[in-house]
């Protein structure tokens, strides 16, 4: 328990800090000091998850509450941590990559007025995330998760005057919260079921429950909705290239390495709930595969640096999710550490490439930057040389791992879909590196101007780049280091990592290839210009991605705006209709008014009417009258 | 002997003749006295159920309501003259002014 | 006899508005709420503060306060935004204004720790006067009108509720058990089916129209919109609060079988209430409208909560009410500095302010957080525990309730986003001054506070509740 | 030795000493102001006197009265009635030192009522009560108040008329004049139906029920000012005190057959009686139709018939009669020298003078049966009575009623509390009598609100008094 | 049994007459008539001192008085009946008086009271009796008969005495100028 709370507390400490004297801090010091604390979080961490792996029998778990959250209802639901080896390995990366994005940062916000706001969301965002992994129990997990969604809103809004910014961060905001509620009632029917929504407490009664009926079948589904909403899984996918509109630290952090992989977290935590549920895991690997090439496809025609990255992230989470839905977790896991590392790198990369360019991100105006800032160009390669599954860099092996086990298990069409996928990354991820280390300069101008990031920019790059390149190197650990994870309960036994048939890598690393030399022909040899190809009718439809906007915006969201405005004719006759009761009274009353003529004969004839209405009342009443 | 029954019967037509008279004239003056006729049908039913329970009861009720017909004649005559003195008519119907 | 104390003290600072100079109605009126919220402190300590006392006994009528786990946050939640209320008001409104703002802090003390039918309802009603005059006098002449409204259509159903608690005692009487007005007699009290039925929604209406739900809101948009913003505060974020909490302490004890025998209809409409609002907040163009629409979808979250009838349900109700009333209260408060600042309530008029008034947006946001129930803050733990409750009775209403928060999260974004984001539309506007700060701080750390531990509410309303409610609920209640 | 008939007997003195004193001293003498004032004070002592005598209840000159706890609490209210209206006309020089003599004459009219025991004193209570309240009302001199004189005095010629009938026709049913020789079970059944019939509207005339109110509104209107605040509490109180006194005396036993009569009344009367308020611009008049409405309330007591309703009823008048005298105490300040307030000329009142906006407010309040003023607790009181008689609809009924005049109140008190358009700030006279009044009016109104258990215990009493009959 | 038709007719004649005379001169005459004939059905009914108050106080006093003030009144002034203007007013009255008279007229015509058999008590409403019944036991209402007159004798000086001309109050406008 102590540890994990300081480990959590420092991130927050910085950003409360920040934001109560950022009036009175230096100009470079938030930077420092959010980057110092997240730094110390990470070598706390490391502490602690020696700490894990030492303990004595096969439960390497260290959990404790830190108060009573509610009760009232029936058993109380705890503050609780929870730390085991899966999510050591997250803490890792978030503290870990997290201080080399934030060291990153100084440089590359050091004239933006808003740095310290910058620094306070950014630490704003590694505790949130940390809470979410750290969480005990889904409760904790989803304050997690909604925090962290609204790091990203901050972070993605950042530049609140872009009115586009501002609109992407309420995508992103809304989106996610969809996921929210999916949890939301996933965990409220666990609770409901089994009095308890803490991790230790479920799994040991998943593991002694039979699979397949419909409560389980329902309640993954409906977490998994939050997995989909934060991992961006189709159809809850926009968000997160619209969220690029936030600073590219920003997109390699949270929109790459760490948050939008909370829902492979997620999965994987839940494997014990995944094997009750087979219908839905079929679909996570299903909707998995699904995602990693419609998103490649999209990516094919992008003309933005950045949107290109985003789309290839979507792509890769879907195949953690692939990963996840053939029970492939550790593979899954290694696939999120590899991507952590060379998306990281990609994206900072980018974001030197941004910086150097003054800001500009439209790949018609790159070209020939690979003199200019050799160093970001190396990471770059390498990272790229990654994503595409070349070996012996990290990316092949944990794509491998995934696709390996999918073959295992018998999901060929998956598989193919995922190897089919691989050659497509390899595609645009090379039209990418083309088009903007090599060739002509398109922009003689911006080309002039631009430089190599400084150091404490192009540090943190190169050791991205390095560990993108040896990443691979840590599948074995990874291994061992997760298996009492996965061995705990029920559900975990194909977690470990396997390899697939000898032909599949063939296949995949020889499409690889095919895809490089295909870009390398195209953009290097005939100097195809960026737009090329997205004039004519996939093109079109993958550049605009396939109008899931505008889908969502047909079905979803003008619907409901239809329905308000609708509903403000009712609010108008309710409305009214307080007024006209009160008024029609009012008018009733003045109509009735002129019985009072003012003539005393008439006034007898009222009393002469009462006589005979009471009289004849009595009579009646009596008998008289029959 | 008198069939007191048919007193009564001729009570109520004076009282109802009484009652249109206060209706339908427009001189406050014979509306005044048509009340006063009203008066006078209770009064002889009064007498009328005296005589049959042979009970002075009813006649002094009869009594009260004469001296009381004077007092009320005496101040209502004020009022009529208080009001008309100045006017044109004897109309009941100009006396309107407040209603509402 | 201590809760005595806390009415008397409002009480007596109204009279002291009257007899000092105008000059210091304000810090009159300030003392005394703060009085009364370190006395209400202090109630947190007492445990036998309540008072039993012979008020009429020929009707059976008892002066009967208790600050139970139901009404002790409840009354909580009132000190806090009188003193608040209070610190954010006019300094030049005026005596007038104070007096009825403390007259109004007195009658809802004794509304909320009434546990007597009849001085329940002498509260219920005497607390619609101040509100009233509130109105008249210090807002526009839309706020005379909806001064009108918030009157008539409040005492249309609170006459009703009289005819209703009059009835409940009668029958207790010729059941022969004297005449008494003490809820936790009536409880339980054998009616027939139809007399209940008819008491039932004559209570529900008065309820619902205070609250307000849908459809009895007219009188809201108006009384939101026209009123200062700490009147509204107080409006949205105190006495709407009376509504559901009359559900909870009247009703649930005594019509029991009629919210079974009717669940499913309360169930539906309170849910068209849910959409119906959420909808209609996403299609304001009055900020200020915006949050009063989304109040009123949130209204009916809480009445969802009661109708799920489990005890979750009911207690994530209690809850919510006070995350509720501070959140909602905070937001209207942001938005009358925003308006007075700004000169209008406009979304369209604004944009960009975040660039001149950063802190001002902080606040802003973190009320709209809080309202759309971010988890952390305390409306998520409400609206959980009530979807909770919801699943436990009827699935679909949880699902829709669900969905409703994403539209939540959609118009409180877009009311943000609209004022504060974007190329700055208008003249920059003054950040907020310390004096405003000092009372934002301690009302975000207490709404902090109980959104990372509702349990310091719920675990003290549970006993209460379960004592309110008597006998226990159906299905779905955990215990 | 008891003093049954002493507080009547000391009005009576009180007539003649004050007639002496309007004779003795100068014309516009305050001195039968006085007088008036000490006779009634005298006669309130007595009363009190009284209630607590042990010979009580007893009846007089061969049961034509009878003089109970029900007659005392009556004499009470009459006399706060007369006193009030006394106090607010106080040595007014447009009302004439004639003013106490009449007041008392009425007066004394008004404790019969209470005290009547047959069909005689009846009469005699209600000319008595009514003679000089003709007077009165025409006694201004202007056009509207000939009006109003002569409008009352032509309808209540009438309806007088249709009482005697009436009486008449159940004397000649029954045999009797006497109430409480009245046996329903030996009478001749059409007579008495008829007989009733006619005598309760010739009583409801003067308590104001629909459709037989058609007089109060412009009477009040036209009347003086002191003198319609003398009727609408008064005579509300005489014609209740009587109408309860004959219907449950003579009929209390059978009241199947004239009990629901009188309910749908009640409610045509409380609706009714509102709605009109409702579409009032002058302040008098609206309070004309408040009465209306607050008659039809009290008839809720009657028709309920059964202890809790006499109880009601009883406790009723009183806070209705505090929040007249104060409401038209309040109406007497600002309007000065004028006969009536438009609503209009209330805008801005709570500018020019705050109190008088208060006190305003807090009648209005206790009419609209707002908690905390003694209304509330009289219609609670009401509706109580109602439910306990089994008759949901009467309590219905009350509560429409009220909800329908709820905007009649408020309306004057928004004006009151809204900024005035033009400048006319002249400052308000306050007449030391009509203050003491208007203070007393209130702090009792909201005495009667904030607790109400004294005056329950005492009408409660009252009440069991009347039912050992 | 005859005696009492051509009372009854008188009576009702007299009454008819009030209502339907176009000049209250005339009203007030037929009046008479009709205060006359109950007068002589008093004597008939053997209420002998009813039949000579009423003789004295109502002929002769009350409607000396209405002549009187007729005579006041009408002098030099149009004293014919104005136009009804009122609709329907005439016919509604008419129905309603015919249906208030005609049911109590049935009522009383068919259940008459129980009657005493016995002969009368002696002094059965005459002056003694009556006079010993006044000035006994019910003594009480002849003072409050007198009390009612008191009040009359106050009414006619309250509402005929000399009024200083009350002016309507000033207003705000006019007093400032």
């Amino acid at each position: 328990m102590q540890g994990l709370v300081e480990i959590l507390v420092l991130p927050l400490l910085g950003a409360a800090t920040i934001t109560a004297f950022k009036g009175l801090m230096p100009k470079r010091l938030p930077g420092i000091w959010a980057s110092l604390l997240v730094a110390v979080s990470f070598i706390l961490s490391i502490f602690q998850d020696r700490r894990v792996s030492q303990l004595a029998g096969s439960h390497h778990v260290i959990t404790g509450v830190l108060w009573n959250w509610a009760t009232g209802f029936g058993p109380a639901i705890h503050f609780r941590l929870y730390l085991d080896p899966l999510s050591a390995v997250w803490l890792l990366i978030i503290t870990g990559v997290g201080a080399l994005i934030h060291i990153y940062s100084i440089g590359y916000m050091h004239d933006d007025a808003g740095e310290p706001r910058f620094f306070a969301y950014l630490n704003f965002f590694i505790f949130s995330m940390l809470l979410l992994v750290l969480a005990g129990n889904l409760v904790v997990l989803l304050i997690g998760w909604a925090l962290v969604g609204l790091a990203s809103y901050f972070l993605i809004g950042f530049w609140y005057d872009r009115p586009t910014a501002v609109a992407a961060a309420k995508k992103a905001f809304v989106m996610n919260t969809l996921g929210d509620v999916g949890i939301l009632l996933g965990l409220a029917l666990l609770y409901i079921h089994y009095h308890g929504v803490g991790y230790q407490h479920l799994f040991a009664i998943f593991t002694h429950a039979k699979p397949g009926s419909a409560f389980f079948e329902w309640t993954a589904l409906l977490l998994y909705i939050g997995a989909m909403a934060k991992s961006a899984q189709f159809p809850l996918h926009m968000w997160l290239a619209d969220a690029m509109e936030g600073p590219t630290p920003v997109s390699a952090l949270i929109h790459a390495a760490t948050m939008v992989t909370a829902g492979v977290y997620l999965m994987a935590r839940l494997y014990p709930l995944l094997r009750l549920a087979p219908v839905t895991h079929e679909l996570i690997g299903v909707i998995g595969a699904f995602t990693a090439i419609f998103a490649a496809s999209i990516a094919f025609f992008q003309q933005d640096i950045k949107k290109v990255l985003a789309y290839s992230t979507l792509s890769q989470l879907g195949y953690m999710f692939l990963g996840i839905g053939v029970s492939a977790y550790t593979a899954s896991v290694f696939h999120f550490m590899t991507h952590a590392f060379f998306k990281a790198t990609l994206f900072l990369a980018a974001g030197s490439v941004i910086h150097g360019l003054a800001g500009e991100q439209d790949l018609g105006q790159m070209g020939g930057l690979w003199k200019k800032m050799p160093w970001t160009m190396g990471s770059f390669l390498v990272a790229t040389l990654a994503i595409s599954g070349i070996p012996p860099f990290s990316g092949y092996f944990s794509k491998e791992a995934i696709l390996g086990q999918a073959f295992n298990s018998g999901h060929y069409i998956l598989w193919a879909i995922g190897v089919f996928t691989a050659g497509m990354t390899a595609f645009y991820m090379f039209r990418l590196f083309f088009l903007t280390f090599t060739g002509k300069p398109r922009n003689e101008h911006l080309h002039e101007h631009a430089h190599e990031a400084p150091l404490v920019m192009t540090i943190p790059v190169v050791i991205l780049g390095v560990l993108s390149l040896i990443g691979g190197a840590f599948g074995g650990w990874l291994n061992r280091w997760l298996s009492p994870a996965f061995h705990q309960y029920a559900g975990g036994s194909a977690a470990a990592l396997e390899s697939g048939p000898l032909f599949g890598t063939i296949l995949t690393v020889g499409l690889a290839v095919v895809a490089f030399l295909v870009a390398y022909w195209l953009y290097v040899k005939r100097d195809t210009a960026p737009k090329a190809g997205t004039d004519k009718a996939p093109g079109v439809w993958m550049l605009k991605a396939w109008g899931m906007d505008s889908a969502w915006m047909t079905v979803v969201v003008n619907p409901l705006k239809m329905l308000g405005t609708a509903l403000l004719t009712v609010e108008r006759g309710i409305l009214a209709g307080v007024v006209g009761i009160a008024s029609g009274v009012q008018a009733w009353a003045s109509d009735l008014a002129p019985i009072q003529t003012g003539y005393v004969r008439r006034y007898a004839l009222s009393i002469m009417v009462g006589v005979v209405a009471l009289l004849a009342y009595y009579l009646i009443r009596i008998g008289f009258i029959s | 002997m008198i069939p007191l029954n048919w007193i009564v019967g001729l009570g109520a037509a004076l009282f109802a003749i009484g009652a249109v008279g206060v209706m339908v004239r427009k001189n406050p003056l014979i509306m005044f006295m048509a009340a006063e006729m009203m008066w006078n049908a209770a009064a002889l039913v009064f007498v009328a159920y005296a005589r049959s329970f042979h009970a002075m009861s009813g006649q002094v009720m009869a009594f009260i309501i004469i001296g009381t017909a004077a007092a009320e004649v005496g101040i209502g005559l004020a009022i009529i003259v208080s009001v008309y003195h100045h006017r044109h008519r004897l109309d009941i119907d100009e006396v309107s002014q407040l209603k509402g | 006899m201590f809760l005595v104390w806390l009415m008397a003290v409002p009480l007596a600072g109204a009279i002291a508005t009257l007899i000092a100079p105008k000059e210091v109605s304000k810090a009159i009126a300030a003392i005394t709420s703060l009085v009364g919220l370190v006395g209400y402190a202090g109630l947190l300590f007492i445990s036998r503060a309540g008072i039993d006392w012979a008020w009429i006994p020929q009707w059976g009528i008892r002066f009967h306060l208790v600050s139970d786990g139901l009404s002790l946050f409840l009354l909580g939640l009132s000190a806090v935004l009188f003193v608040v209320a209070v610190f954010a008001s006019d300094a030049h409104a005026g005596r007038a204004y104070y007096f009825w703002l403390l007259v109004l802090s007195f009658s809802v003390v004794g509304l909320f720790a009434a546990v007597d039918l009849f001085v329940f309802y002498v509260f219920w009603e005497v607390l619609l006067i101040p509100v009233f005059f509130l109105l008249t006098g210090w807002s526009g002449e839309r706020g005379k009108k909806a001064a009108m409204k918030w009157l008539i259509m409040n005492l249309v159903g609170s006459f009703f509720m009289l005819v209703g608690v009059v009835a409940l005692a009668v029958i207790h009487n010729q059941n022969g058990g004297g005449l008494t007005f003490e809820i936790s007699q009536l409880s339980g009290m054998s009616m027939s089916a139809g007399v209940a039925s008819w008491l039932f929604f004559a209570f529900l209406v008065a309820f619902a129209i205070k609250a307000p739900l849908w459809p009895l809101h007219g009188w809201m948009p108006d009384a939101y919109g026209e009123s200062p913003a700490p009147v509204t505060a107080i409006i949205s974020g105190v006495l709407s609060k009376a509504g559901i909490y009359g559900i909870l302490r009247v009703m649930i004890p005594i019509f029991m079988p009629q919210f079974r025998e009717y669940q499913t209809l309360l169930l539906i409409v309170a849910t068209a209430g849910l959409v119906y609002g959420a909808l209609m907040a996403l299609r304001q163009q009055d900020m200020k409208m915006v949050t009063a629409y989304g109040s009123l979808s949130h209204m009916a979250m809480m009445a969802l909560g009661i109708f799920s009838l489990t005890s979750v349900g009911l207690l994530g109700t209690t809850f919510y009410m006070v995350a509720h009333g501070l959140m909602v209260g905070g937001l209207f408060l942001v938005l009358g500095m925003l308006e007075n600042r700004t000169g209008t309530r406009t979304i369209q008029d604004m944009a960009g302010l975040n660039r001149s008034a950063p802190r001002l947006a902080a606040y802003f946001l973190f009320f709209v957080l809080g309202t759309l129930g971010l988890p952390g803050l305390p409306g998520f733990a409400g609206e959980y525990m009530i979807i909770q409750g919801l699943i436990a009775s009827h699935v679909v209403f949880a699902v829709i309730a669900g969905f409703i928060l994403i539209v939540a999260a959609w118009y409180m974004l877009r009311v943000f986003q609209a004022v504060m984001q974007g190329p700055a539309r208008t003249t920059a506007i003054k950040d907020l001054w310390s004096r405003q700060v000092a009372w934002l701080v301690p009302l975000a750390g207490l709404v902090i506070l109980i959104g990372i531990w509702p349990a310091g509410i719920t675990a003290h309303a549970v006993p209460s509740l379960y004592h309110a409610m008597h006998f226990a609920l159906g299905k779905g209640g955990v215990h | 030795m008891t003093y049954a008939l002493w507080p009547e007997y000391s009005v009576v003195i009180g007539v003649f000493v004050t007639m002496i004193a309007v004779m003795v001293f100068n014309r516009r003498s305050i001195q039968a102001y006085w007088v008036g004032l000490a006779t009634i004070v005298v006669s309130g002592i007595i009363t009190i006197a009284d209630w607590s005598s042990k010979s009580l209840p007893v009846a007089l000159y061969g049961h034509a009265v009878t003089v109970d706890a029900f007659s005392l609490v009556v004499n009470g209210l009459v006399l706060v009635a007369a006193a009030g209206a006394l106090m607010i006309g106080w040595n007014d020089k447009r009302y004439g030192p004639d003013f106490p003599v009449l007041v008392l004459l009425a007066l004394l009219g008004m404790m019969v009522l209470g005290l009547a025991n047959n069909f005689v004193v009846l009469f005699i209570g209600i000319e008595l009560l009514s003679l000089p309240l003709y007077i009165l009302a025409a006694s201004r001199g202007t056009g509207e108040s000939g009006e109003a004189g002569l409008k009352y005095l032509l309808l209540g010629a009438f309806s007088s008329g249709i009482l005697l009938f009436g009486l008449a026709l159940l004397y000649g049913a029954s045999g009797t004049l006497v109430f409480t020789h009245l046996d329903p079970a030996h009478m001749i059944l059409p007579l008495a139906g008829a007989g009733l019939a006619l005598t309760v509207v010739g009583l409801v005339f003067k308590l104001g029920i629909v459709p037989f109110h058609m007089w109060i509104p412009d009477v009040y209107e036209g009347s003086p000012l002191p003198v319609t605040t003398y009727m609408a509490f008064g005579t509300k109180v005489g014609a209740a005190a009587i109408l309860m006194r004959f219907l449950f005396f003579g009929f209390s036993l059978d009241a199947g057959w004239w009990g629901p009569a009188l309910g749908y009344l009640a409610v045509l009367t409380m609706v009714v009686g509102n709605l009109l308020a409702l579409a009032q611009k002058d302040l008098k008049r609206l309070l004309a139709y408040s009465g209306i409405a607050n008659a039809g309330y009290l008839l809720v007591g009657i028709s309920a018939h059964n202890m809790f309703g006499a109880r009601a009823l009883l406790f009723y008048l009183l806070p209705y009669g505090l929040a007249v005298l104060a409401a038209f105490a309040v109406i007497q300040f600002v309007a000065g020298e004028r006969d009536s307030l438009s609503l209009d000329d209330l805008t801005g009142l709570a500018y020019r003078s705050p109190w008088l906006a208060a006190f305003l407010t807090v009648a209005m309040l206790s009419l609209a049966g707002i908690p905390l003023t003694g209304g509330f607790v009289g219609k609670f009181y009401l509706i109580q009575a109602a439910l306990f008689a089994n008759q949901p609809g009467l309590a219905i009924g009350l509560v429409v009623g009220a909800m329908v005049g709820l905007a009649a109140y408020v309306r004057p008190l928004q004006r009151a509390f809204s900024k005035a358009a033009g400048e006319s700030s002249e400052p308000i006279r306050w007449p030391v009598a009509g203050s003491i009044v208007l203070v007393v009016a209130v702090v009792a109104t909201i005495g009667l609100g904030v607790y109400p258990a004294p005056v329950v215990h005492i009408v409660n009493h009252s009440a069991a008094f009347y039912w050992l009959h | 049994m005859i005696g009492f038709v051509i009372l009854a007719i008188i009576a009702l004649g007299g009454g008819i007459g009030v209502i339907v005379a176009r000049q209250p001169v005339h009203s007030a005459l037929f009046l008479i008539m009709n205060i006359l004939a109950l007068a002589i059905f008093y004597i008939l009914l053997s209420a002998e001192f009813l039949a000579a108050a009423q003789v004295i106080v109502y002929a002769g006093a009350i409607m000396v008085l209405f002549l009187f003030v007729v005579t006041l009144l009408t002098a030099g002034k149009d004293d014919r009946e104005p136009k009804e203007n009122l609709a329907g007013q005439r016919l509604t009255a008419g129905i309603l008086a015919v249906l208030v008279g005609g049911g109590l007229a049935v009522v009383g015509v068919l259940y008459p009271s129980r009657a005493i058999g016995l002969g009368l008590p002696h002094n059965f409403g005459n002056l003694r009796g009556m006079g010993v019944t006044l000035w006994g036991p019910d003594f009480i209402y002849l003072a409050a008969v007198a009390l009612m007159l008191l009040t009359a004798a106050v009414g006619v000086l309250v509402l005929n005495r000399p009024r200083r001309q009350v002016k309507p109050a000033p207003r705000l406008e006019e007093r400032e100028s």
